[in-house]
């Protein structure tokens, strides 16, 4: 299925002088900076820095140049020099994709990346580890970018193992803590559950077109809406199973929280704004999987023509509602952030299941924004604080942190939603304008509900954190962080508020929708005229949200809603238990199975088998040499029987 | 660099190494340390000039050795031997280098490596079955003595002994297959060219073929750790010193999985076809199994033993799927995890030399004090558990294609083993080894110094270099690999029909 | 009387055949080592008788040459025989068999 | 009507019979002397066979070397030794009765093959006289007859250096 | 009557009497070099056997004596065996009393030996036996000052002489049936023959006489406590010439008198060959004698012998001859140093033998190669001869099962023998404790003894390729019936 110019051979790569090529570059620069950093300059700070942020800019600018030769009016391209493994059927390149979504996604990337490194410099100033730090930052920028240019579902499925690994590297950067350790390791056992539905949603694409190319694959589908046979929704939600790891969702969002175990400013660009926006983005990048009509196999067939697409927005929107409501009774400013983001990415989710990836995409687009800006001004809080997470330990902080204090409050905006002032308005609404349109009104509902939560919870943060009087020593005596901590912090709040006025939403659907006409009466009210009903609602929820929050938490000298909501706010202070459940059912039984094999293994294997063998011919040859007795009579006699016996054989054989 | 110059050399070093007497410590270790240099310098050229794309049997030599017994020395590389040359040779580098620090009688521990690294060459690249045997059971002797007179552990001798007869209770029967082949099928020749071609002229019955097949099967099966024939390899590895885990695990165990490939899929495609669904069954019990099995391991090395046998579960699996991307990719396997497992003992071999001890429970921290061995640990371990980057990943997954179409419930069952089992143990050893506080006793350590990096470089270099660019090998693995499929798969109608998939990917690929 | 038939080849042969199985009684169930070899002899003169037997049935006088050599081997065997028997005794003090049982299992 | 020499054969198979059976397992004395004794009188007994099958040389030998000389010998180190009667230790039945059962088999299948065999040269008498004998051995069968002396060079010289007092 | 075809044995037999009357004259200082006198005249007999003294195919005596390729295939053999041990006998050249004698029977026991390799009549083979068997009975217990070795003297004479009386019982019948002793003479009425009860009667208790030299189940019993007792020299020599005369003539009798019958019987042989495989391996297990090891592990290698035998083809016997070849350098090899550490040690339990890698590498080499080429692993001669052995076996198994048993029992039995094998090798290498740490001294003779079988055994393993063409020769040259396995091979 393959177009024939794919089929390459010859390693030669091709460059020429087009521009897309430069895409190349964007994804190696990082590479080179970690290899760098690895083998050359891990001794000096300083160049370490230099490397990282200098390969990440240079990056960056090349994907603005990028987004404004092809993002604007360009035309999807698609190469592939390098043929990585060709034998039979099998036919995987290593190709870039440079369209509107890779570059829009190319540039979130490396612009957030830039920030955080930047960021970094003041953050992690003094760890012994400070390059190593560097090079992990660089691969996972690589790595994320592999992820986004990728062209076909392997080389999408390396870069995603490879995300996976720096995260791995990142959580676990502090790994002389065992907790940090342990966050690590679960959280790539996590991707991991994941990608195993992704890797068999591979293979069972691949078996039904020939092909692993996202080209490939979307040609076929659109010649043969029925090639992937029986098996069509199971595939795609085998593949949605990948997005479900990496976006943390219902299953498996246990990770996210405890990854906020590493550093802060990798909670920003890894677990806030790019890394786990990867699921999304595949999501939308595969999007033609879904659009195939819904197909069961037999013993699913009573699932009719409820497609997969149905069951991913019901997954996002239970993840959303979830991680709303634990968010709103965690204490520790890190983990309401990563709950928060949980809540956002199943938005986003729930958004694509509507049908809706424009939506999701533009979402994600401005989430990355807010939501790194959010985790840095926390990490510059708890850098103030003296590493103190817990918010009601903090308190007054307006006054002591101006700047973090002021961007801090434009990303909580533009989380909430707060109406033609930030971008994240826009997305939202967007988003619950695809469920109403995509005909999930529960989903509308539930979604206006998060909506409320968001700004419920958000608040809560600021106020409880920011304002009142300080409740410790340590918040008593914070500083304003240094500047190049200050600095992306003010550069992000840029976004958050500025994008509100680009035509984005329209720019992405376009490109899902090549039949697409931008809405009448667009601009900054755009909104209320064409989709009232989802202005409206979350205007609405965000108001109620902010009443009540002002409400039970203005001047409140602890939480008064554990007392309220009793065993249901114990419940959502542990997160539901599902840390719990997998704990004690997931883990138990696979080590029980691991147990059992051990035990046979040792007992039955090795034991009985091997030593029963061993010891039994032992046992034998002891035995039979007590047969020679030392005895010549015994000897004379087994001569004579030997001759009786040995002859009457003989002479049967006659 | 002719073939059996390259087998020579490694024997030339022994003798070498024999006539310098035992005290001049130093000049042994450099003959040894050159000898290997020579051999790995040497496979690199023969795989530089092999040519990609050529079905054929290159760097062929051919002559009468016992004509008498229909005997001959017949060795040549193709697609299928090529890259474990390589591997072979390599390995044997790394591990003469890690050798440095054997103080007790150098002199017979580098002989004895030398004659194993000969042996490994010699079955991989000789052509006459005979052979293969014959040097694969070379290296048994050696196998022993440096395990009894250098290994380590207080179940030293039971393992010992345990490998020994384990393996050549596996070559025997093994024997015992090629001699029944030898002599049923009339041709009285082990040469395998002219095996294939007597045979396809007149192929063995079905139940002859049914009856020789589970011979080889399980002989070679043994060698390789094949469920339930596993129990030898993860307590001889840890009872091993460290030149002869990575030898053994890295190369020698990959002998069984070459000759069968090499003999059951074009001379007992019948047998083969039979007896697929038992090689299937069994595979898992590596993968899954054996995953379950290295996840209780307290023990560093046992818990890599024991991972070893899991990723042979995956060529046993790319086996039984008789396809040309499946046999592909365990040729891929084979090689990668050689370079793997030699990289794994290598490191744990450092780790047992700095701190006394692999037992997990013991150990802690390690990142902080060996950054240099601990990155390297992490490394490998990861590619253990499949990451992409290192040549493992292709392999595994290239299996995984090549199985999907015949036997796709073993795939998902095999993908859960070794992305999530896997991840599982390997993660938990980083955890518990090198994560964590470091404990007092082992905080001032030594990292590797400046010039031993260079064996575990050499082996992370070719891991990482195939799994870039696995391109390289699938290249050249490809037409011979293509060639005994074709063999497999379009002798008899019954395999055919069960294949064709399989069959018509094969053609399409030319 | 007619039962009792005119002597034939097989009437020596079973004679033979009888003096050979008292020889291999005696070696079996004797403990003496001297008296071990005297039945030990009789199994040689049995075969002796049989050889004898045969060749004048046969008319073969080649059975009698080889009668002949097994009456020299013989007397070479006991004599060497009784030499080491001899040699034994004056280190153990015995010629029984159940004495000798320092070489076993 | 039976011929002398039938008669005469029944009577010295009986008694070779008779006396070998005394002298393996003589019921009243386990001397080693009384065994000797009477494997004298099994090999007269037997020469007397010898004679009955015309083999007269070797009739003479049997008397000359058997009982002569190897029977002295025999009791020279019987008396040498000094060896009493068998101690009477526990004769153990089991071991006597399986010895029997083993010889029981054994003479059982030879005495089965016996039955077949059939005389090849009915009739036709070769004498076993020296001279014949004596062509034989010095023509076709001096081969044999050189080893057997090397043979008895052997035992010679095993004879004389095992019952050499020890040398110090 | 062409002597010229006996010209070998004339001049053995001549040395032998040289070396007794030699002692006469020789001051008492001087035996040592007795044996390397006797050493060397072997030495230039055997390079005499082997180059321009080998007589050209023919019979003397009337067909008694037969002169072919395999007679001179055994005869090299017996000469080396002979060579070897009596390089080794001059390691106890000092202690040993009458250690002229000990030279001189030893070559008349290789007289013995020459002569069964010759015999094609069983008178001439029944003498040639018993002079190798009644020169045993002195050398096995020659070391009268040990209780052991006159004990394993009286055994091996009483069940010597045992087996000698079946096996003269069995020449009448056979003489009886055949009215001949002559081989050819029988093999031209073996088909009426085979119908004879009497003969076949005959012929078996023959073949017991001969099992018993081969030390075969069921008549082995001698062996472990034979070899254990006996002077480490001869025990050497009742391993390697006197195992290898009795398959000379079992050979000669099987497929040079009857081998049609042998076919028919080739079940019987194969099932005694299993048998005897599992019972040396299996009681060779728990031995910590190292002398009686050897006794099991020689029962147990005349098991693969008997199932070559068993094969009753071309290829068997051709295997039979080369295992033999190997076999012959391997045991002498492992015997040289085992007589070395006996002498020293006074002990032949493993625990005399620990830590001789450090005492002795020499030693250790020697013995480590001879157990590795008794476990039958390459690149040894005892490997090749294994391999042409199952070769020979596997042939049959598309007709015969109990072949493939066979096959199976043998695969079984080395896996055993590498239990037992290395146990004593690693008890040279890495004991549990050994105290005695000085260096064994190796006089000259043993050295050259090691060294030569070790070279011989390597270069059997490499290079077999003269060993089995001249084994094929020597078997193609008895009357060998063709089997349907061979003729196919033979049209292609």
């Amino acid at each position: 299925m393959e177009h024939a110019n794919t089929t390459v051979t010859a390693a030669a790569p091709a460059f020429s002088s087009r521009p897309e090529d430069l895409a190349w570059f964007i994804l190696l620069l990082p590479l080179i900076a970690a290899a760098g950093i690895a083998f050359f300059v891990r001794k000096s700070n300083v160049l370490s820095a230099v490397f990282s942020i200098g390969a990440v800019l240079a990056a960056f600018f090349l994907s603005v140049g990028l987004f404004i030769t092809f993002g604007i009016g360009g035309e999807a391209t698609v190469t592939t020099p390098f043929s990585w493994i060709h034998v039979g059927d099998l036919n995987v390149n290593l190709g870039v994709t440079v369209d509107r979504l890779s570059v829009l996604m190319l540039l979130v990337v490396t612009g957030v990346s830039a920030l955080v490194q930047i960021y970094s410099i003041g953050y992690m100033h003094g760890d012994r580890s400070f390059s190593r730090f560097f090079s992990s930052l660089s691969l996972f920028t690589f790595s994320m970018l592999g992820i986004v240019l990728a062209d076909n579902f392997v080389m999408m499925f390396v870069f995603w193992e490879l995300v996976g690994l720096s995260s791995y590297l990142l959580i676990g950067f502090w790994y002389e803590k065992p907790s940090a350790g342990d966050a690590a390791k679960k959280a790539f056992l996590t991707n991991r559950i994941g990608d195993f539905g992704f890797l068999i949603g591979i293979l069972m694409v691949w078996a039904a077109t020939g092909s692993v190319s996202f080209a490939g694959i979307a040609h076929k589908l659109g010649a043969d809406p029925a090639a992937l046979g029986s098996m069509a929704s199971i595939a795609g939600l085998l593949v949605f199973c990948g997005a479900m790891g990496k976006s943390a969702q219902f299953p498996l969002h246990v990770w996210l929280p405890d990854a906020m175990e590493g550093p802060t400013p990798v909670s920003a660009l890894i677990h806030a704004a790019t890394m786990v926006a990867a699921g999304v983005y595949m999501l939308c990048r595969t999007f033609f999987l879904y659009q195939v009509p819904a197909a069961w196999p037999g013993p699913l067939s009573f699932l009719g023509s409820i497609s997969a697409l149905d069951i991913i927005a019901v997954i996002g929107g239970f993840t959303a509602l979830l991680a709303a409501l634990i968010a709103i009774q965690q204490n520790d400013i890190k983990r309401i952030l990563a709950y928060s983001t949980l809540s956002q990415l199943g938005y986003m989710v729930m958004a694509v299941g509507c049908g809706g990836p424009d939506a999701a995409m533009y979402h994600l687009t401005t989430h990355a924004g807010f939501k790194a800006l959010l985790f840095l001004g926390a990490g510059s809080v708890i850098h103030a604080c003296h590493h103190e997470q817990d918010i009601w330990k903090m308190g007054g902080l307006w006054s002591k942190l101006p700047v973090t204090f002021r961007t801090f409050a434009i990303g909580t905006a533009a989380l909430a939603g707060l109406p033609i002032l930030t971008s994240g308005f826009y997305s939202k609404d967007a988003i619950l304008d695809a469920a109403i349109t995509g005909g999930h009104p529960v989903l509308f509902g539930l979604g206006v509900l998060v909506a409320a939560m968001t700004t419920f919870y958000m608040l809560r943060l600021v106020i409880v954190a920011f304002f009142g009087a300080p409740r410790t020593e340590a918040a008593g005596h914070a500083h304003e962080s240094p500047n190049s901590m200050i600095w992306p912090l003010i550069v992000l709040a840029v976004p958050s508020v500025a994008v509100a006025w680009l035509p984005l939403g329209d720019f992405l659907s376009a490109h899902f929708n090549p039949h697409f006409h931008p809405h009448e009466g667009g601009g900054i009210f755009g909104p209320f005229n064409h989709a009232p009903l989802a202005a409206t609602f979350g205007t609405g929820a965000l108001l109620f949200g902010a009443a009540a929050a002002f409400h039970l938490y203005w001047n409140a000298p602890k939480d008064p809603l554990p007392g309220q909501l009793g065993l249901i706010g114990r419940a959502m202070k542990n997160r539901f238990y599902f840390d719990e459940i997998y704990d004690g059912v997931l883990v138990p039984l696979h080590d029980m199975l691991a147990r059992l094999a051990d035990w046979f293994d040792r007992w039955i294997v090795s034991g009985l088998i091997i030593r029963g063998v061993h010891g039994s011919t032992e046992l034998v040859g002891r035995a039979l040499r007590l047969v020679q007795t030392g005895n010549l009579q015994t000897y004379t006699f087994m001569f004579a029987a030997g001759v009786a016996v040995v002859v009457m054989i003989a002479l049967k054989l006659k | 660099m002719s073939l059996t110059s390259l087998l020579l050399t490694p024997f030339v070093g022994a003798l070498l190494v024999l006539l310098v007497p035992g005290n001049y410590r130093v000049i042994i270790r450099l003959i040894a340390l050159l000898t290997t240099a020579v051999t790995a310098i040497g496979a690199i050229c023969v795989f530089a000039a092999f040519h990609p794309g050529v079905a054929d049997f290159q760097f062929e030599q051919h002559t009468a050795w016992i004509p008498a017994a229909g005997l001959s020395y017949h060795v040549g590389v193709d697609g299928l031997n090529i890259g474990l040359v390589l591997m072979a040779s390599l390995v044997a580098f790394a591990a003469t280098c890690v050798s440095w620090d054997i103080e007790r009688q150098p002199k017979l521990f580098y002989i004895l490596l030398l004659l194993m690294t000969g042996g490994a060459i010699g079955a991989f690249v000789s052509l006459d079955l005979f052979f293969l045997y014959f040097f694969n059971e070379l290296a048994l002797v050696p196998t022993f003595l440096m395990m009894g007179l250098w290994g380590r552990g207080e179940q030293k001798n039971y393992a010992t002994f345990q490998i020994t007869l384990y393996l050549t209770l596996g070559a025997l029967v093994a024997l015992t297959g090629l001699i029944a082949l030898y002599g049923l099928s009339g041709a009285n020749t082990l040469d395998i060219v002219v095996l294939k071609a007597w045979l396809a002229e007149k192929p063995l019955s079905h139940q002859v073929q049914a009856l020789i097949f589970p011979l080889l099967l399980f002989g070679f099966g043994t060698l390789v750790g094949l469920w339930p024939f596993h129990s030898w390899a993860a307590p001889g590895y840890a009872a091993a010193p460290t030149a002869t885990a990575m030898m053994h695990s890295g190369v020698l165990k990959k002998v069984g999985l070459y000759a069968l490939i090499r003999v059951t899929l074009p001379l007992l495609p019948d047998g083969l076809a039979h007896w697929t669904p038992v090689i299937a069954w069994l595979c898992l019990g590596n993968i899954i199994y054996c995953g379950w099995l290295a996840m209780r391991q307290r023990d560093l090395a046992l818990l890599l033993g024991n991972s070893s046998l899991a990723h042979m579960g995956f060529c046993f699996l790319g086996l039984a799927s008789v396809s040309v991307i499946g046999v592909t990719g365990v040729v891929l396997i084979m090689v990668a995890h050689g370079l793997l497992a030699a990289l794994s003992f290598g490191l744990l071999g450092h780790l047992v030399k700095v701190t006394g001890t692999s037992d997990m429970d013991k150990l802690g921290g390690l990142l902080r004090p060996l950054p240099f061995i601990g990155a390297a640990l992490v490394a490998a371990l990861m590619a253990g558990c499949g990451l992409p980057g290192f040549a493992n990943f292709p392999g595994e997954i290239t299996v995984m294609f090549g199985v999907w179409k015949t036997l796709p419930g073993f795939v998902v069952v095999a993908a859960w083993g070794g992305l999530l089992i896997g991840g599982v143990y390997m993660l938990r050893a980083i955890r518990t080894v090198l994560h964590g506080p470091v404990k007092a006793e082992f905080a001032r350590v030594e990292d590797a110094g400046c010039w031993r990096k260079l064996p575990f470089l050499v082996l992370l270099g070719a891991l990482i270099y195939f799994g870039v660019n696995p391109g390289s090998l699938v290249e050249r693995i490809k037409p011979a690999v293509a060639e005994v499929v074709k063999a497999a798969t379009a002798k008899s109608p019954a395999t055919e029909a069960a294949h064709t998939p399989t069959a018509t990917a094969m053609n399409t690929a030319h | 009387m007619s039962a009792m038939i005119q002597a034939g080849l097989q009437h020596y042969l079973i004679v033979s055949v009888l003096l050979f199985s008292l020889g291999l009684f005696g070696v079996l169930a004797r403990r003496n080592l001297i008296v071990i070899y005297m039945g030990l002899e009789l199994m040689l003169n049995a075969a002796n008788l049989a050889l004898v037997a045969f060749s004048h049935f046969n008319a073969n006088l080649n059975g009698q040459v080889m009668v002949f050599f097994i009456i020299t081997v013989a007397a070479a065997e006991v004599a060497v025989g009784l030499a080491l028997i001899v040699a034994l005794y004056r280190k153990r003090s015995t010629a029984h068999v159940e004495d000798l049982t320092s070489l076993k299992y | 009507m039976p011929q002398l020499t039938d008669l005469l054969f029944y009577g010295f198979a009986a008694l070779t019979l008779l006396f070998g059976f005394l002298c393996v397992a003589n019921p009243l004395s386990r001397n080693p002397v009384t065994s000797a004794m009477f494997l004298v009188l099994t090999i007269i007994s037997m020469a007397g066979l010898f004679i009955l099958l015309h083999a007269f040389f070797l009739a003479a030998v049997q008397v000359l070397v058997y009982a002569g000389a190897v029977m002295v010998l025999f009791l020279f180190v019987i008396m040498l030794l000094d060896l009493k009667e068998e101690e009477r230790r526990k004769l153990r039945k089991f071991t006597v009765g399986l010895g029997a059962v083993a010889v029981a088999a054994i003479a059982g299948i030879l005495i089965k093959a016996t039955l077949s065999a059939v005389p090849l040269a009915a009739g036709k008498v070769v004498e076993g006289n020296t001279k014949p004998l004596g062509v034989a051995l010095f023509t076709q069968y001096l081969l044999p007859f050189e080893i057997l002396s090397i043979l008895l060079l052997v035992a010679m010289v095993g004879v004389i250096l095992l019952s050499k007092k020890e040398l110090k | 009557m062409n002597y010229s075809l006996l010209t070998v044995e004339i001049l053995a037999t001549l040395l032998g009497v040289g070396v007794l009357l030699a002692d006469l004259w020789l001051p008492a200082s001087a035996r040592k070099l007795l044996g390397y006198v006797a050493a060397t005249g072997v030495a230039i007999l055997l390079t005499y056997a082997l180059g321009s003294g080998a007589p050209a195919d023919g019979t003397a005596f009337g067909g008694m004596f037969v002169v072919d390729a395999m007679s001179n295939y055994f005869k090299g053999f017996f000469l080396l065996a002979t060579l070897v041990v009596l390089l080794m006998s001059i390691e106890s050249s000092e202690t040993l009393v009458g250690y002229a004698e000990y030279c001189a029977l030893t070559i008349f026991a290789a007289v013995g030996m020459l002569f069964a390799a010759s015999a094609n009549d069983f008178i001439l083979m029944f003498v040639a036996l018993e002079l190798i068997t009644v020169t045993f009975y002195i050398l096995v217990s020659f070391s009268r000052g040990r209780l052991g070795s006159l004990e394993a003297g009286v055994k091996y004479l009483i069940l010597g002489a045992l087996a000698s009386g079946f096996m003269v019982f069995g020449i009448a019948f056979i003489f009886g049936a055949a009215n001949t002793t002559n081989f050819y003479e029988i093999a031209a009425k073996q088909a009426e023959l085979a119908k004879s009860p009497i003969f076949l009667v005959g012929l078996l208790l023959t073949v017991v006489g001969l099992g018993f030299k081969i030390a075969a189940f069921p008549f082995q019993m001698w062996a472990p406590d034979v070899y254990q007792g006996a002077p480490s020299t001869t025990t050497a020599f009742l391993a390697t010439g006197s195992k290898a005369a009795g398959f000379a003539l079992l050979l000669r009798v099987a497929f040079g008198a009857v081998p049609d019958i042998t076919a028919h019987w080739s079940r019987l042989l194969l099932g005694l060959g299993i048998v005897t495989i599992l019972y040396g391996s299996l009681c060779a297990i728990p031995q910590r004698s190292v002398k009686r090891l050897m006794g099991y592990s020689s029962i147990a290698n005349a098991g693969y012998l008997l199932l070559g035998v068993a094969a009753a083809s071309l290829s068997g016997g051709t295997a039979v001859l080369s295992y033999l070849g190997g076999y012959i350098f391997t045991v002498l090899a492992g015997f040289a140093v085992i007589n070395v550490v006996v002498n020293r040690t006074e002990s032949d339990d493993v625990s005399a033998f620990a830590a001789l890698g450090q005492r002795s590498p020499l030693l250790a080499t020697g013995l480590t190669v001879a157990m590795v080429s008794l476990a039958g692993i390459p690149p040894l001669a005892g490997f090749f001869g294994k391999f042409l052995l199952l070769k020979a076996v596997a042939a049959h198994i598309g007709t015969d099962k109990m072949f493939l048993l066979a096959l199976l029992v043998a695969c079984v039995g080395v896996v055993l023998s590498i239990y037992y094998y290395f146990g004593v090798v690693r008890a040279m290498f890495w004991p549990r404790n050994a105290t005695d740490l000085t260096p064994i001294a190796v006089g000259g003779a043993t050295r050259l003894a090691v060294v030569l079988c070790v070279v011989g055994v390597f270069y059997l393993g490499i290079c077999p390729n003269a060993l089995v063409k001249t084994a094929k020769q020597a078997f193609a040259g008895l009357n060998v019936p063709a089997t349907a396995a061979e003729v196919h091979t033979a049209a292609k």
